[in-house]
């Protein structure tokens, strides 16, 4: 992995794993046994590890969920499904390849998955548009999810981008109403939906798949209303402030379970889902189909009465005004 | 008579709201009348430099009368523009925000706003009558905070729509709110933008109608919620409207924005708005639509 | 009314009304009592339209149903509803002003109008594109028709182009699907349809918003699966030969009764629809009425099943063959 | 085992066909495959304008092996390519065009093109195996007629349509032909565009599952009804696609058309085709595309 890609507040491990792969090669030309020495460095480096991820700050989390070599959509897809069929367009207009979706099978059990798509070096990404999806790839995506629901499928939406494509294409064609109308539609769609967030959670271009019975993130994801450099800059007109604004947002997964935003969090590799692929796989391969055997038990008026309810009851409103009404009531009796 | 809607004073304070005795601060909308409308005699056209007597302003439905371009209404204004006189009812005229998130600032800012608007929020919403046919009414003030919507103007549309639903009425949302979601409440105020379009989901399976209308300007959250989701998308001529802010876009592309881009005669353009409709006539052609709609199926709630 | 507007085939006609208006102003000028003399070649005249018209052959109708007086959608709209509001847009990429819509109330009855609209003079026809629709404009149809099923209006279509638009980007948009589409959706849509033919039925053009409960023409249109233009371009490489292919299509009113695609035809004052544009109007209103009416008695299913029979039992196949297939039953009983 | 299909002979007569032995003309059958193939040794690439062995050509699935352009099947050779070793069996074999319209010269026409191809009409339908799964298919054959739709070809893609809604089967139409509606039956060809559109809602209201198949030439009546409305789209790479020929459309706009335009390709960039699938995956994906529908709701008509 190239130098670059490194996370700065990983240094001091990063530096440790260095000494103990140059203390293994000297042990191994030397010929002399080193091997306490370095089993006690690799004790310290995992203390370290688990040190540093045990207390990230929201804007390390960031560059974690930003991280170029973090597994993307296609790679849980093929880790994930037996056998996957991508499909393409939205039968209007264009195929956007940030936004990416198709069929295929999870042990067996078919499934309609879509999701952001981001790529691994610059020419993928910029095919991709840094995982910024038009408004096609949003119709793509609800062509998709109501064949899904036309064939009784459960749909997976993974959730990667910075958020939707601020463009005068995008514009043109309608990038507010793509939004607004997935998620209108999603409400409705009578399969289970599960959402997860995978990378970044950016605002409406996130929420244009995002609306399901249950919503994840991987643990170190993020998902705002606007990214904290966007945030700062607004605010405090320096986007510098960027470590600030991260922390205020609360958009790691922690805070937004307890703001009951999200369901559950789910558990990555130590390091971060890019140390392990197959291991980050199988973590959400697990809860995806554990989620959608508990969601296929419900009747369809049961699962749309929950989802509902479910964005039905987000958001807070100051106890006093509520309290005022209750005691208007109480005035009256 | 639509002429005289606008006086140096608000007709607006003459439309009966329901709690409006509760509120402290009848004083406190004169204070922002005055700041709307100042107490000076003319305002400056921010388009053609124009130097304005408020009353002629006000004749023209605040629109000026040397090039035609529109200034924003207030919430209070537009519902003097589309209700009919005294027929208005105002709900939930009390929900507040909290600070959720404990987002620096924000209570001052709520604070402030409050003072400076005589609202309590971002969205007047109530049930009024509009040539005669009652209609479940949102009306978003771009005055405060940038009319952004945050846990209470979703909460409060939500309710407006489901209001709707419950006793059958048309739904009428006048969106006007530059600042998409507000960032005080983070997540909590994306999650409106699903909350509201989830409850259109319910209405519109209802068989219920709903109009929306865009003024200017609407950006970000709200275009990208219930604002696009009409089914019929009126709006006003010049009002500026899109997804992304066009200083956003500009640094993005890195290039300049063609003339006339995100206005609603661009939008109508392009296939989003099924009407661009003049301030003077939008109380008239809503109730046409409504009319339209009102004689088959549901029952006529008009006296027309 | 210009002079080179003027139907060739009623050049006698036209010379004759000349002279009764020469005689006319010349009795006036003189004062000379001409009035037995002009009364005769009036009804000379009435005679002599009422042949023309009675025994009209396809390429005339052609000529008629192509006139640029012809009223348009948007005249016959106006003169048939109380009240009437353009929507616009198929909320996806743009608003077609080749294929217009929108609600209106006739007799109180509220109705969904949709219909190709040309232009009568070249500034205004260059704005429609002669009429010839876009994708976008079938998906604008498509949107108000399901919107018209939501609000349980019944659909009045308005056929008049001389085809979907061949060209680059409805070729990128999609026309094929959008025509395909439509007629698909139509088929299932749960409100009376009404398809009128009022100019040119203009093969998948025409097609695309004209799957109905009922289809008229009026009495001079034409409805064809292809121009006749074309027709003897491709067959005998000679569009001269139009006049031959006219016929041979079996393009007017009265043919395609007797073939079943259509259902009835609508007349028209004498002259064509475009000398009487009130009249030609009451005949259309009259018309829907009377079949809506009639529509609206019948059950929804019934409705679908009576719209899927209608096209399902369209066209000819040799009797022999199907004979064969009886035989073989015989040898079997 | 794909690259055997295509013998000197097609594979297509062993394949069982229903009523098979009540047509007079196996012989007709074998003389147009000489026709297709000549026995001559070779055939030139249209593409490259290499000369190529007729044996290789057969090998490589009719895809020249020197430039990758692909070659047009007969629906005899597509259904060898597509379906099980003798799984097919055939359904209204003998529908046959009458001249409603008294059309000139039709007749004629006819008789040349049943004459010179073995087939009665532009279609072959019936009931197929693809890797043990059991499917509705319809295939156009481009040298009758062009391929165009009238009566019969409508007719037997709606009965094809109504036997998989019936038996509750996938459906698979392969389109390739490039006259669209056929002029001779005057509208009563362009109603059949109506016909099978109709057909197909009732399928798909049903939940039936349907795969179109675009291959070189779809056009006119045909990619503007049934071809553009699977569920899946799949096309043949290189093919030729789109709703008005290259040549209206260049008279009409008056300039050269850009490069690759109405190929597959270029319809998958503009979102009208799902996937692109090459000729020797077609059956698979297909069977696959089956096996991930059928697993639910439906009952499992695969031996796999
Ligand atoms: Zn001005
Ligand atoms: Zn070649």
């Amino acid at each position: 992995m190239a130098q670059n890609n490194n996370l700065e507040f990983e240094k001091p491990l990063i530096e440790l794993e260095e000494k103990i792969t140059e203390l293994t090669k000297f042990m191994e030309e030397r010929d002399i046994n080193l091997t306490d020495e370095i089993e006690r460095l690799e004790t310290r480096a995992n203390r370290l590890r688990e040190e540093i991820y045990s207390e990230l700050e929201p804007w390390q989390i960031l560059k974690i969920a930003r991280h170029v070599e973090r597994p993307t959509t296609m790679d849980y897809i093929n880790l994930i499904c037996d056998d996957f069929i991508e499909l393409h367009g939205d039968r209007n207009f264009g195929d956007d390849q940030a936004l990416i979706g198709g069929i295929g099978k999870i042990d067996n059990l078919p499934v309609t998955i879509v999701g952001h798509q981001k790529g691994k070096e610059t020419k993928d990404n910029i095919k991709r548009n840094f995982g910024m999806a038009h408004p096609e790839g949003y119709r793509k995506a609800l062509r998709l999810m109501k064949q899904a629901e036309k064939f009784n499928r459960p749909i997976i939406a993974l959730v990667n981008t910075p958020g939707a494509y601020p463009g005068i294409g995008a514009e043109e064609r309608g990038q507010a109403e793509a939004i607004a109308k997935n998620m209108m539609e999603m409400t409705g769609l009578e399969v289970p939906i599960i959402v997860v967030v995978i990378g970044e959670g950016g605002s409406g271009g996130a929420l244009g798949i995002g609306v399901g019975d249950r919503v994840f993130m991987l643990e170190y994801t993020y998902y705002s209303v606007c990214s904290p450099e966007a945030c700062a800059a607004i605010l405090w007109k320096d986007s510098d402030k960027a470590k600030v604004a991260a922390k205020a947002l609360k958009l790691t997964a922690k805070d937004l379970v307890d703001l009951g935003v999200i369901d559950d969090i789910i558990a990555e590799p130590p390091g971060g889902a890019h140390k392990d692929y197959k291991r980050s796989a199988d973590l959400l391969k697990e809860k995806l189909i554990q989620e959608i055997n508990q969601l296929e038990r419900l009747e369809t008026a049961e699962l749309l009465e929950n989802r509902y309810n479910k964005f039905r009851t987000m958001g807070y409103i100051k106890k006093e005004a509520e309290e005022q009404i209750d005691e208007s009531i109480e005035n009256c009796g | 008579m639509l002429k005289d809607l606008f006086g140096g004073k608000s007709k607006y304070v003459t439309v009966e709201r329901k709690k409006r005795s509760e509120e402290k601060g009848n004083e406190h909308k004169e204070d922002s009348d005055k700041k709307e409308m100042p107490d000076d005699l003319w305002t400056k056209c921010k388009s053609c430099k124009q130097i304005i007597f408020n009353k002629k302003l006000a004749k023209s439905l605040k629109i000026c009368p040397e090039c035609g371009s529109y200034f924003r209404l207030t919430a209070a204004e537009r519902l003097s523009l589309l209700v009919d006189d005294e027929k208005f009812e105002e709900y939930d005229a009390d929900l507040q925000a909290e600070n959720p998130l404990d987002f620096p600032d924000y209570e001052q800012k709520i604070d402030k706003y409050q003072e400076q608007t005589g609202l309590k929020e971002a969205v007047i919403t109530g049930i009024g009558e509009m040539n005669g046919w009652q209609v479940s009414l949102a009306v978003i003030d771009s005055r405060f905070l940038m009319g952004s919507m945050n846990s209470v103007v979703g909460e409060k549309v939500t309710r407006a729509i489901e209001r709707a639903l419950e006793k059958e009425l048309p739904l009428v949302i006048v969106s006007g709110g530059g600042g998409g979601a507000r960032m005080y409440e983070g997540m909590l105020s994306l999650m409106q933008m699903a909350k509201t379009s989830a409850a259109l989901k319910r209405l519109d399976q209802a068989g219920g109608l709903f109009i929306s209308v865009l003024t200017d300007p609407t950006y970000g959250g709200i275009s990208a919620s219930f604002a696009s989701l009409g089914d019929v998308n009126l709006a006003e001529p010049q009002a500026k409207i899109g997804f992304a802010g066009p200083r956003v876009i500009k640094q993005t592309i890195n290039r300049d924005l063609p003339e006339g881009f995100q206005t609603a005669e661009f939008l109508l353009e392009h296939g989003m708005i099924d009407k661009v409709v003049e301030r003077a006539d939008l109380k008239d052609v809503i109730a046409r639509i409504i009319d339209i709609h009102k004689l088959r199926g549901g029952e006529n709630n008009g006296t027309e």
